[in-house]
């Protein structure tokens, strides 16, 4: 295994280091905060300021109140929450559902299981961009369906959804809408003022937040029920000790992002530019996800007749993700890039690199050199392909 | 919970497949299954294999183990062939076991190019 | 509000500082893995043996196999899970539950939703010191009991259960045995090789670790369902990104208290014993709980005549408990005190000092008088007290 | 959250409560509600209230609210205790809603040595 200051990491979807303004505030908080925030004395009431204010900068950075957001321990827990609490709450008024293909595992599965108690669930799927057409979503709602969950930002390809539209069609017709806002939070600009999103889960690792916290944001009027018990805290929506350190990091983290999001999003697009130019010139290279639109920080590409798996190998020490971004253990051809389209040959072949805050010219430079040479060597192997 | 998949041995091997190649106007054998395809090619003089190449579309543990074959049977006998052992291999290379279908590919591309061998010997 | 140096913190039974140690190796862990302990990269794989030695370390600490944990994010979830997951999964064999009236609201709550949702709990009262009786747990189980829940220590009297022999039970009997440990595991010594035990929770926040992270142990052939659906991460038991920071603050603060653990005891008997000699001359004071044999950590203490609210005040800047110890927001007498015999009005002005390893005699000390100055104050004003 | 639910005047009234106490041979009302037992006892000279003192079990809320009334009556005539508004205490002290029902005990026990001053008199 390479040593770790030889690796160049291109996997910010999965997950980003923390920010330094953000492990100052954490710090800080761990010194002067640690009592339990429902604790009746003074010492509890200094770290409930601190959740407070770190509620005040995640409502800042997405336009909303302060009071809308529960803390849980990340977006698949605040997926769950929302998307089972909504359907338990509101079963007595029909048991129809309706997602998408390429929603996050955190999201699919949890459909899947509620399909095991009787819901019925349309799955969605896009076009070979990944985006959904309105048009097939409006054909999909049903007069019984309760709810819509649908991602922001999809964490393989980078495309966005059409969320105001969608979300405007769920609030004619009354029904719940979920938004899975994991790869959009803190990444590029979200207005919960302005979208009709009833529910919209985050997570605070992939904005330079500290790792095990997450918010979900839940709008006036929504009602959910909860998936644990115990105790009062969060308005009994989810119990437990609340994690004031944790939360302050994810709160500066907010505010944080709120200050550079245009620079950030500038940086990505150009190091996005810089390793399509390079990497697209490669014969047999094919971006999977839309050809422009998506966010910056993701590039898929698949490679005609270059093994997986060989390919990552020889990709070391760059570090991206191949299959589905966050549980790449398992070596299937992702269930998203099958969806689009792709073959199994395609998709097998699929190197998602992210990008990041932390990520320069010469490491794109750098991740181009490797790809290709991976690529040429690969093929250089392979029966067929040589000369 | 996620611990390395290659052995120090297959990562070496993957990193220098000085074996990888074809021989122009050699004898080779074939097989493909289980998502793997494999070739190896001989240079056969007086009942000897002098040059071994193997081509592969395959993961890195085949590779690997390919290399291997092809630098362990290079300079011998054709009939040395038989001696090849799926299970000694991958405890070799420390392979897991989910790969074995894909490392008796090998097996299969080897009894392969043995009988190519045979097969152009006869005729 | 005092300003926190002046505040006298004894709540250590609700939250800990996290230990110098732990701090270190999160900081450290910070710097070299922050990678997705899932993704199929060096980076990766690096944060995948940190969490893995945090597994090692827990092991160590209760003397058990590091694969039988799932990480969560604090007792409250590993209750849930536990005790739902059992619940479920063992329904069509039964749906009979056994649990105890004082354990946390975290077990209690749970059990409330089970029962909402067709089980059946028997609900055991302990004697007037905390303790239930194995003959009156003997005679509450029955055939189709399928689950018991008992905590390890109680949070708010420091009064141990005997887990062993109930466990001892519950195992010829096949009844799936849950252990709330969240006061007792680093704490005191608990061997889950010797201990009948098929689930135990614990959070690393009561033992100088992070807030926002915990861990149920699993025991070998002990099936559950899980809460929370999405990614493959544990077994599928408890998808999320792993929080690799907080887990290996778990792991250094599984450490720190096994490397410490008798001086820990030590420490807080002597300090227990001199809180206790001090507070006991005060006309009117019982101990709540066993008199003696109970977790030295704590001393839970009512007062005649007292209104709680206004002693709670008049302590300041005492930081104690009072009311239920997890959400002292609430300012109902505690319904443990009760289910122990005490009365409305002694619950009342029920007060939980609980001591930590930051501890000093002096600070003990400064309590007792604080303690003493606020009875007496609160006593000179009451009707019927003036002289 | 979990704000401090004590305003800065309720703290210092808690904190130095002057009033604290019994007045020998004085006059007292009493009052008993909410959990909340209540006395004020009173000097009366050419009436007015020369002294006032009150005894509380209670929430601080109260207390403080009690030491607020007999500093403020302190030295009126006893016709004062008339213009005693429960709203008023609430909202000068920031005393939350919740509260309201116990500060309706102080009320009756400020009625209730009106009263008491007024049958001594009477007598
Ligand atoms: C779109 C999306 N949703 C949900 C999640 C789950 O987030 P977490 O693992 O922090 O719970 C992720 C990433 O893991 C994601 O990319
Ligand atoms: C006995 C007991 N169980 C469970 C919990 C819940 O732990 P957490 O709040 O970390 O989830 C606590 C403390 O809060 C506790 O004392």
């Amino acid at each position: 295994m390479s040593a770790a200051n030889e690796w160049l990491y291109l996997d910010y979807a999965a997950t980003t280091p923390l920010d330094p303004n953000v492990a100052e505030r954490m710090r800080e908080v761990r010194q002067t905060s640690f009592a339990n925030p429902a604790s009746n004395h003074a010492a509890g009431r200094l770290s409930a300021t601190v959740v407070d204010q770190a509620g005040v900068q995640l409502a800042e950075l997405l336009n909303t109140d302060p009071g809308r957001f529960l803390w849980t321990s990340g977006a698949t827990e605040s997926n769950n929450l929302a998307i089972t609490g909504v359907a338990k709450q509101r079963s007595h008024l029909g048991r129809h559902l309706v997602t998408m293909r390429t929603e996050h595992k955190a999201v699919v599965d949890v459909f899947r299981a509620l399909e095991k108690q009787g819901f019925d669930v349309s799955w969605l799927l896009p076009d070979a961009d990944g985006q959904l057409s309105v048009e097939q979503f409006e054909a999909a709602l049903r007069d019984d369906t309760q709810l819509v969950s649908i991602m922001h930002v999809n964490n393989e390809t980078g495309c966005f959804q059409d969320i105001a539209t969608l979300g405007g069609i769920c609030r004619t017709r009354g029904i719940t809408f979920h938004v899975d806002g994991a790869q959009a939070a803190g990444k590029v600009p979200v207005d919960l003022e302005a979208l009709p999103v009833d529910l919209y889960s985050m997570t605070a690792h992939k904005f330079y937040g500290p790792k095990g916290v997450g918010a979900l944001y839940i709008a006036d009027g929504t009602v959910i029920e909860p998936l644990m018990f115990g105790g009062g805290q969060q308005r009994r929506l989810r119990p437990g000790t609340l994690a004031v350190e944790l939360i302050a990091g994810l709160g500066a983290a907010a505010a944080e992002s709120a200050s550079r999001l245009e620079t950030d999003l500038l940086h990505l697009t150009a190091l996005k530019q810089q390793l399509l130019l390079g990497i697209e010139t490669i014969e047999g290279v094919c971006v999977n996800g839309p050809k422009s639109g998506a966010y910056p920080g993701i590039l898929n590409v698949s490679v005609a007749d270059i093994e997986g798996e060989s390919l990552l190998l020889a990709l070391e020490p760059l570090c991206v993700a191949t299959g589905s971004a966050c549980n790449s253990q398992s070596q299937e051809p992702s269930y998203v890039l099958r969806a689009l389209g792709r073959s199994d040959m395609e998709a097998q072949s699929a190197v998602r690199f992210s990008l990041g805050r932390p990520t320069s010219k010469a490491d794109i430079a750098r991740a181009i050199d490797l790809y290709r040479a991976a690529v040429v060597k690969l093929r250089s192997i392979a029966p067929g392909h040589t000369t | 919970m996620n611990s390395d998949p290659y052995s120090l041995k297959v990562r070496k091997l993957f990193a220098n497949t000085a074996h990888a190649g074809d021989i122009p106007g050699g004898v080779s054998g074939f097989y493909e299954d289980q998502g793997v395809r494999l070739r190896l090619s001989a240079s056969v003089t007086d009942g000897a294999m002098t040059a071994l190449r193997f081509q592969a579309w395959a993961c890195p543990h085949v590779i690997a183990a390919a290399e291997m074959v092809c630098s362990l049977f290079e300079g011998r006998p054709v009939a040395d062939l038989e001696l090849f052992n799926t299970a000694q291999i991958m405890d070799d290379l420390g392979i897991p076991v989910e790969k074995t279908g894909r490392i008796l590919v090998l097996e299969d591309t080897v009894r392969s190019l043995g009988q190519a061998i045979q097969d152009r010997t006869d005729h």
